[in-house]
């Protein structure tokens, strides 16, 4: 919230408004698609973008996905990683560069438009429905479904069974970790046809983090490439497919999981040693 | 019989006027609470979107009136408030598209909205007064009563009569169905449950597939809808007068917080807490004491705990102490 | 462009707004303009201190601002005859011993324990109360009201300056807000904004209808001024001759004069309430507050006693509006509480911040000007409107008539497209925090 | 030097804390583990007063302090950093540090108006500190920044720091590790094992990461379900079936599928 | 040369619905003026309005302060309310020496109020009200009334001497209780009034204000069937609205017999305003007695015509109605004496204010009939 010149601070009086859940991202009008065949399954290629008329915050970066593949985008905090991840899904205003999914160009279309493309998307922040039941969270990650998603549901009690159990609860009332798990639950349910995960697994406990990386595998697996950023970044990169290294808004590094964890320079920089 | 009697007198100073008044007052606090919840800021607009949905009602009744359309008994402004709906729902879009939707857009704070939802009342203010102007108008027809008290007295031989106006059992109808039909479209349709996800977390809906503008129309019809309803309602068993529909802002308001702001069922219970405040604080007991108490016994002064000067004043320090044993309200005043 | 610049620029054109008026208009209407202007910027100060800088939503400006205008007439009024000895003491004796018995109860429920004895015993104290301080109050109180109640018919005041009841009036404003604050300050905010609207509403109502205290609804009028009659003024030839040197006719001297008088007093008030609002707020004191207002959970857990800050502030900012209340009823000489609408002095008032700029005291003077001017000159500004609109249209057509008859109408109108407009092309008001 | 003793705290019927006993000696770093849902985020709360709890006593140094709020803790020299960083979002990294210490006398609105001398020396002196916290915690160049605009990471040292500005005693940290970049985490290790040695801050560290843990903390305390499961140096706990099943886990199964 | 005059009143504020026929009704007084071309050799006159919003002393002054200091103008019909009109004539209209005629604010404070002569109403106090209230109670042998007044210096004043005249006279007043303009509800209020009891519930209130929403709700819960209408509440719109309902209702405004009313009332309904309204009568006497004042001194400088307001308003002379205001200015051009009647009888008494003709009226079968004067 930089320069942000219609805020009033920390105002917190909810007899004026309700500021709870108030948006950020800025809504702009849905352009149009082109054909650009080739290339990855998603792409987010030379993207320069920055927060509203802000600095640059990336700098010609891309990021790619292929069909199948899990790749994970690590790098120092405030390198541009969530950013990334926002320009790809069209949440902030892209200066250079373009979004291609499925050999689309989809950079002039809005969120909501990337999300009916199947396009799905775990922020990193408020990430869940707070008011809501984790049942209701799980049905609103359905909204633009509009066939029948009790299996997907069942599918999800199954990976987090503390949700089922906590059904009824109002989301806003779990625990941290907890949340996190209704988070990933909430994407799963599109049943999208791209995934992007911004850090699934802060905060959650190891055994959760294990869970969550293997159902991430087998979801990659039927074919859904995924998009991830990780701060456990050792245990991603062990299952990713690509990594990037991603600092001051640039590509630094990028190679499969193996390589990156295998270069001194990263691990020692980037991976904590 | 005194008993009865008491009863009876209770009733219809009491219970039937305070019954009829907090429908009204929570149809209309049904409204600002919605807007709260939804799109994030005290709406002081609404008093004044309640008095231009009602003028429209009253021009199409009299458009009727002089065609001679009607509907017997019933008021023939129920058969204009369809169109006084519509006029208000295309009112507050067209006021959401040049005012409202800008902020929205800048992600402004809700205090700049509540200022500006002052602008527009003032605006809104002007514009009833150029149409219809600020006399007092009454546009009631039909049946005035369901039961008058001289009826009620013949009828049952009691001294005390009971009045039931055909109003009064209108608005407390039009309130069980609105609120009823409310209820189920927000927790049980498509729409209302986007709703409520919008409300919730504004950017987590937009990546649900949400269109968020989709949400904020649906919310001002509904609001349009409940405004012109309460607004008729109310100018149906009082009268119209483009003063008044600015201070029931103040009720409305008390009535919103009280249940909970955000909270439509706070809402209706507030509207009630309200209405009774007002109007059992300062009843003076004389008439009903004089029934139940034993001959010689009876009193002669009013028995009134305070004098109606200070209605308003008690019914504020009812909410006060409602806060105080529920700080965030009667009903947890989360969203919708 | 400097924000300095730009400050100055907007600050010199509400000036030369004001010139015009004076130029266009009369001199009069400018002055009176500035000295309510200056009245309402401090009304403004006030708000801003509990918004801008704290976040408190206080929507009972109006309340306090009307403690103030009965500060006035207690202190300066002179003290009706026979009143004190026929009841006043009475009253006095009353009120206490229904202090007594709030506190009373207050303590049971401090120190006894939970349950339907405590309950029981509250209640019967209370009640019991309530009827023994009817008995005492009311024949007080209808003696009191019975002498000549078509001129005084209430106690009076303490006949002192009325320059001493700007200070009493903040007192009174201050004494209300710890009331206030103390119950609902910590909960949840919404409480605060109902508790205000309420306590306002209340003041209100007992400034209405408790006549032995300002008359109520009859008004207090003719309260003593601290700066002297026009009248006065015309009927001294020293003065006379002084203004006929300058070129001015004696009724336009003496009017013109005394308004400037007032002008003095409000402008130093103003002053040095901007001066130590400018220097708390840039201290470790404003910088607590900013915390707090960013983030109460850390700044409590940062050992900031975060309710206790925030009654101060409320305390402060409500004994603001309470000076400027006692100022504008000694500028009105009279005491009128019919006046007391939340439109006009919660709303406005609130417009005024919002307009100026929140969380910026020059913001809040510049909105109280600018605010203030409009209020009074949207009027012949909404009738020349309406003129030119129905220029067109044939003399004496229903349309016509009926357009300029609503032209009174077209003050909130008016009102109303400012302020989107302003608040269109600058969001976070005309002088924005920092 | 805090004593938990049986406390318990219930939202609804739902027993989030169910009977917690623990205690933390004077001068360690303790490690706090356990599953998603066990409790430590409410235990916290419970002991650095934001929430009552239902029933059971929090004493330090033998001393009562159960349900005291946040600001009173804070000057008996509890402190605690958030789970989510709280910064003072608008203000700069250094006031976000000035604020800190407490009894400041430009606090009283009556020295603003009339000791500004003294605050003005008061001031000088809290600069001086602020800047070599930050110089200490190797974000000097961010003195000025607004503190609503730097990463996740230099929020959580920034939180860190403001636990520098005074003399605490104990420091309770909610998940500092949680979105850190892990070399980052390892400065903030660093830092934190120099406040335990050179200033002797007791310490205790809510962590997800076990290397984290492993590095700073003896002893680790496991919970589970709102009680204390298991305690004693990491290995120890490392060791247990029961944490291994509820909380650590055995790795990833589909491993063998990586790269298929 | 042109002389104008300033109309001072509430145009928008809790009385708003009230103030465009009076206003109207000084406007046509003023045009009548210009019509016989008599005035002040053939001078003509204009009118500026100013809004007060009846309750904000605030604005009112400011409104005065334009109208006095920047239009010049050279007397002024109003305030409206009385509080209003305190401020206006203590802050503006005395300092510089202007004349106002206020038709509406009734309150017996204005008796006494320092003047140096500049204030006049012709309306009259509501002192003398409230005694000609109780002596039609007392002719229609109505020995307990219960009484509501609008919470504001007209309605309390009103109240307050009504009990005094009444209970002097002998009779009981079960409760004497407010009840607030504009608000949204009256069963409370009504509640009370109908367990206090009584024959006759007097409602001193307005007509389009809470004093019909009293009325409207103790009819429909059937608390009282008769009730007693003080010039506030006594208009078309009350015959419009109670007359059927409220049968056997009486009450009583200031108001002369004959030809002046019935003048008025043809003048203002061809004007294309409602003349019967509250008020709007007396602010054509103002605005006329003003004019008038102003010939007979010659001047329209206040100084001299002040002295001239009660000679025109009171015998000797030719009596003058409503429609006549040209033959009276020609009476004074000539030298003759002229003794104002207009549309509500003005008799100016003691300190400038109307004596106070009433007229009683009452409901028969859905009409609203004058049965009488006093
Ligand atoms: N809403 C915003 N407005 C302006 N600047 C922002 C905003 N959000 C982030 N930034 C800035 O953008 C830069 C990159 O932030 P981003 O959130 O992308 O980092 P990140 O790599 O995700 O870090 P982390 O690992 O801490 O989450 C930071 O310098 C931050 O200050
Ligand atoms: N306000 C609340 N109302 C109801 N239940 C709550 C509330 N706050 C927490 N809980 C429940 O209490 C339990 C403990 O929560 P807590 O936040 O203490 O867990 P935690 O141990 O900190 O977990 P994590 O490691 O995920 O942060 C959770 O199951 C949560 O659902
Ligand atoms: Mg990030
Ligand atoms: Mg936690």
């Amino acid at each position: 919230m930089s320069n942000d010149p219609y805020g009033d601070r920390g105002n917190k009086d909810w007899s004026v408004g309700n500021a709870k859940g108030q948006g950020s991202i800025m809504p702009k009008a849905s352009g149009k698609t082109h054909p650009a065949p080739g290339g990855p399954f998603l792409i987010g290629d030379g993207m320069t973008a920055g927060y509203g008329n802000g600095p640059d915050i990336l700098h010609d970066c891309t990021i790619a996905v292929d069909r199948g593949e899990i790749a994970v985008i690590v790098g120092p905090n405030g390198a541009g990683k969530s950013t990334g991840m926002k320009a790809v899904f069209g949440m902030l205003d892209m200066r250079k560069g373009h979004v291609r999914l499925d050999g689309e160009d989809i950079t002039e279309l809005s969120p909501q438009d990337r999300v009916a493309k199947g396009m799905g998307f775990v922020p990193q922040t408020s990430n869940i429905f707070t008011s809501m039941s984790v049942e209701e969270n799980l049905e609103m990650g359905a909204f633009i479904r509009r066939d029948d998603f009790r299996d997907t549901m069942t599918q999800v009690y199954d990976l987090f069974p503390i949700l089922k159990e906590k059904r009824h609860q109002a989301a806003g009332e779990l625990s941290g970790g907890q949340r996190q798990q209704v988070a990933v639950g909430r994407a799963l349910m599109t049943q999208p046809k791209v995934l992007m995960l911004d850090e699934p697994t802060a905060g959650v406990s190891p055994i959760v983090m294990d869970e969550l990386f293997d159902r991430i595998i087998e979801v990659a697996r039927t074919g859904i490439p995924i998009l991830m950023v990780e701060q456990n970044a050792r245990q991603a990169l062990e299952i990713a497919d690509k990594g990037y290294v991603l600092v001051q808004g640039a590509n630094a590094f990028t190679g499969t999981g193996k390589e990156l964890l295998a270069d001194p320079e990263v691990r020692k920089s980037f991976l904590g040693g | 019989m005194d008993l009865l009697n008491a009863f009876i007198a209770l009733s219809n100073y009491v219970l039937i006027p305070g019954i009829a008044y907090g429908s009204q007052l929570a149809l209309g606090a049904l409204g600002v609470t919605l807007v709260y919840g939804i799109l994030r800021f005290s709406n002081f607009a609404h008093g004044d979107t309640m008095a231009m949905g009602t003028m429209a009602t009253i021009l199409m009744t009299w458009l009727f009136q002089s065609m001679g359309l009607s509907l017997g008994v019933l008021p023939t402004a129920l058969l204009a408030l369809p169109f006084g709906i519509a006029f208000t729902m295309l009112l507050v879009l067209g006021t959401d598209k040049v005012v409202y939707k800008f902020y929205r857009e800048q992600k402004a704070k809700p205090v700049i909205l509540v200022i500006v939802s002052l602008g527009v009342t003032f605006i809104y203010n002007g514009i009833t007064r150029f149409i219809i102007g600020a006399d007092d108008q009454n546009f009631l027809d039909g049946q005035r009563f369901i039961m008058s008290a001289r009826d009620f007295k013949e009828m049952t031989g009691l001294r005390e009569g009971l009045a039931f106006k055909t109003t009064q059992g209108i608005t407390i109808v039009t309130a069980i169905i609105v609120v009823a039909l409310l209820f189920w479209f927000l927790n049980k349709t498509r729409a209302g449950k986007s709703m409520r996800a919008y409300s919730d977390n504004e950017d987590l809906a937009l990546l649900s597939g949400i269109n968020p503008e989709r949400v904020v129309m649906i919310t001002w019809m509904i609001v349009a809808a409940l405004a012109t309803i309460a607004g008729t309602l109310y100018g149906l068993d009082k009268s119209f007068k483009p003063f008044t529909y600015f201070q029931l802002l103040l009720p409305i308001f008390a009535a919103a917080i009280v249940g909970g702001l955000g909270s439509p069922v706070g809402a209706i219970a507030g509207g009630f807490v309200i209405a009774f405040s007002e109007v059992t604080i300062t009843y003076a007991w004389k008439k009903v004491l004089g029934y139940v108490m034993p001959e010689g016994l009876q009193p002669d002064g009013l028995v009134q705990l305070m004098s109606t000067d200070y209605k308003f004043a008690v019914s504020f320090v009812i909410l006060l102490i409602v806060l105080l044993i529920k700080p965030t309200g009667l009903f947890k005043g989360k969203s919708v | 462009m400097t924000q300095t610049v730009k400050n100055t620029i907007l600050f010199a054109i509400i000036a030369l707004m004001i010139i015009y008026t004076g130029f266009a208009q009369s001199w009069n209407s400018a002055l009176l303009i500035i000295a309510m202007g200056l009245i309402s910027s401090i009304m403004a100060l006030g708000v801003n201190l509990q918004w801008g800088f704290a976040g408190l939503f206080n929507v009972g400006v109006m309340g306090f601002v009307a403690l103030g205008g009965l500060a006035a007439v207690l202190v300066s009024m002179p003290p009706t005859e026979g009143a004190w000895s026929t009841g006043g003491f009475a009253i006095l004796g009353a009120l206490a011993l229904g202090a007594a018995t709030v506190m009373a109860a207050v303590m049971l429920m401090k120190r006894m324990a939970p349950g339907t004895l405590r309950t029981l015993s509250v209640i019967a104290v209370l009640v019991i109360g309530f009827f023994i301080f009817r008995a005492l109050l009311d024949p007080a109180v209808q003696a009191v009201e019975a002498i000549n109640p078509a001129q005084t018919g209430y106690l009076g005041g303490l006949g002192l300056p009325v320059l001493i009841s700007w200070p009493v009036g903040g007192l009174f404003a201050a004494g209300a807000a710890w009331l206030i604050g103390k119950t609902a300050l910590g909960l949840r905010s919404d409480y605060l904004a109902i508790a205000t609207l309420g306590i306002a509403e209340i003041i209100i109502a007992v400034l209405k209808n408790e006549d032995w205290m300002s008359r109520g609804v009859k008004n207090v009028i003719g309260l003593p001024r601290p700066v002297p009659y026009e009248i006065d003024l015309q009927n001294n030839p020293a003065f006379v001759e002084r203004a006929a040197g300058l070129g001015f006719d004696p009724v336009d001297a003496s009017t013109l004069w005394v308004k400037l008088l007032y002008i003095a007093l409000f402008a130093a008030v103003l002053i040095v309430l901007l001066w130590m609002s400018q220097r708390a707020l840039h201290s470790p004191w404003g910088r607590m507050l900013r915390a707090i207002r960013d983030n109460e959970v850390a700044a409590e857990a940062m050992g900031k006693d975060v309710t206790a800050r925030h009654l101060q502030v409320f305390i402060l900012g409500s004994a603001i509006c309470g000076i400027a209340g006692a100022m504008m009823t000694t500028m009105d000489s009279q005491l009128t509480p019919g006046t007391y609408q939340p439109l006009r002095f919660t709303f406005l008032i609130w417009v005024m911040v919002i307009v100026g700029g929140s969380g910026n005291n020059f913001g809040a003077i510049l909105g109280g000007f600018l605010i203030w001017f409009l209020w009074v000159q949207v009027e012949p500004m909404g009738l020349w409107l309406m003129n030119l609109i129905t220029a067109g249209m044939s003399e004496g057509s229903a349309m016509k008539a009926h357009l300029i008859e609503s032209a009174a109408h077209m003050r909130l109108l008016t009102m109303g497209i400012v302020l989107l407009l302003v608040l269109r092309f600058s969001p976070r008001g005309l002088i924005p925090e920092r | 030097m805090i004593v938990v003793d049986d406390v318990h705290k219930h939202f609804g019927g739902f027993h989030a804390v169910d009977g917690a006993s623990l205690s933390i000696e004077k001068g360690s770093i303790t490690g706090l583990i356990g599953p998603n849902g066990a409790g430590k985020t409410t235990l916290f709360n419970v002991i650095a007063g934001v929430l009552q709890p239902t029933s059971g006593r929090v004493t330090m140094d033998g001393e009562d302090i159960t349900g005291l709020p946040p600001h009173e803790l804070f000057h008996k020299g509890l402190l605690r950093t958030f789970q989510i960083a709280h910064e003072f979002s608008s203000m700069s990294c250094r006031e976000n540090l000035m604020m800190v210490p407490g009894n400041q006398s430009g606090e009283t609105l009556w020295n603003t108006w009339f000791g500004t001398k003294r605050i003005a020396n008061e001031e000088r002196a809290l600069k001086a500190k602020a800047d070599e916290v930050l110089e200490f915690l190797t974000i000097e160049h961010l003195a000025e920044q607004k503190a609503g605009q730097i990463s996740g990471g230099q929020k959580k040292l920034l939180e860190l720091g403001r636990t520098m500005m005074v003399d605490a005693k104990i420091v309770f940290l909610d998940e500092v590790g949680a979105g850190v970049n892990r070399t980052l985490l390892n400065t903030i290790g660093d830092a934190i094992i120099r406040l335990n040695q050179e200033r002797n801050y007791t310490f205790v560290v809510i962590e997800h990461d076990m290397d984290f843990i492993g590095r700073l903390c003896d002893p680790v305390i496991c919970m589970a379900e709102g009680h204390v499961l298991a305690e004693g140096t990491l290995d120890e706990i490392k060791a247990n079936e029961q944490v291994i099943e509820a909380y650590l886990g055995t790795g990833l199964k589909n491993k063998d599928k990586v790269g298929a | 040369e042109d002389t104008k005059i300033g109309i001072l009143l509430g145009f928008t504020g809790p009385l708003e619905s009230l103030a465009n026929d009076m206003a109207a009704g000084a406007e046509l007084a003023i045009s009548e003026v210009n019509e016989s071309g008599m005035f002040l050799d053939g001078a003509t006159v204009s009118s500026e309005r100013g809004d007060t919003g009846c309750i904000d002393a605030g604005l009112a002054v400011a409104s005065a302060e334009r109208l006095i200091t920047s239009d010049r103008v050279s007397g002024i019909v109003g305030g409206m309310c009385s509080g209003e009109t305190t401020a206006s004539l203590q802050n503006v209209a005395i300092p510089n020496g202007i004349v106002m005629i206020s038709p509406s604010a009734t309150s017996p404070a204005l008796s006494t109020v320092e003047d140096n002569g500049l204030f006049f109403r012709t309306s009259p106090s509501d002192a003398r009200q409230g005694q000609v209230m109780a002596d039609i109670l007392n002719d229609r042998g109505i020995k307990e009334v219960a009484v509501t007044y609008t919470n504001n210096d007209y309605g309390k004043g009103l109240a307050d001497s009504f009990e005094t005249a009444y209970k002097e006279s002998g009779g009981t007043v079960t409760i004497n209780t407010s009840h607030e303009d504009g608000k949204a509800d009256y069963s409370a209020e009504v509640g009370a009034l109908a367990s206090a009891g009584g024959e006759v519930l007097v409602v001193a209130g307005y007509v389009d204000q809470g004093g019909a929403g009293i009325v409207n709700g103790a009819l429909d819960a059937g608390a009282f069937d008769v009730f007693m209408f003080p010039d506030g509440m006594v208009s078309d719109t009350l015959e419009e609205k109670f007359a059927e309902i409220a049968d056997g209702s009486f009450g009583q405004n200031p108001s002369a017999a004959g030809e002046g009313p019935d003048n008025y009332k043809k003048m203002g309904k061809e004007a294309g305003f409602e003349p019967t309204n509250a008020f709007s009568p007396e602010s054509y006497d103002a605005a006329a007695l003003m004019l008038l004042a102003m010939q007979a001194a010659g001047s329209n400088d206040p100084a001299e015509y002040k002295e001239k307001v009660m000679e025109v308003a009171n015998a000797p002379g030719e009596k003058i109605l409503p429609g006549e205001l040209g033959k009276a200015l020609q009476i004074i051009k000539d030298g003759g004496d002229v003794d104002y009647v207009g549309a509500s009888a003005v008799e100016l008494i003691g300190p400038g204010e109307s004596a106070g003709n009433y007229r009683e009226i009452e409901m028969k079968d859905g009409k609203m009939v004058t049965v009488g004067y006093r």
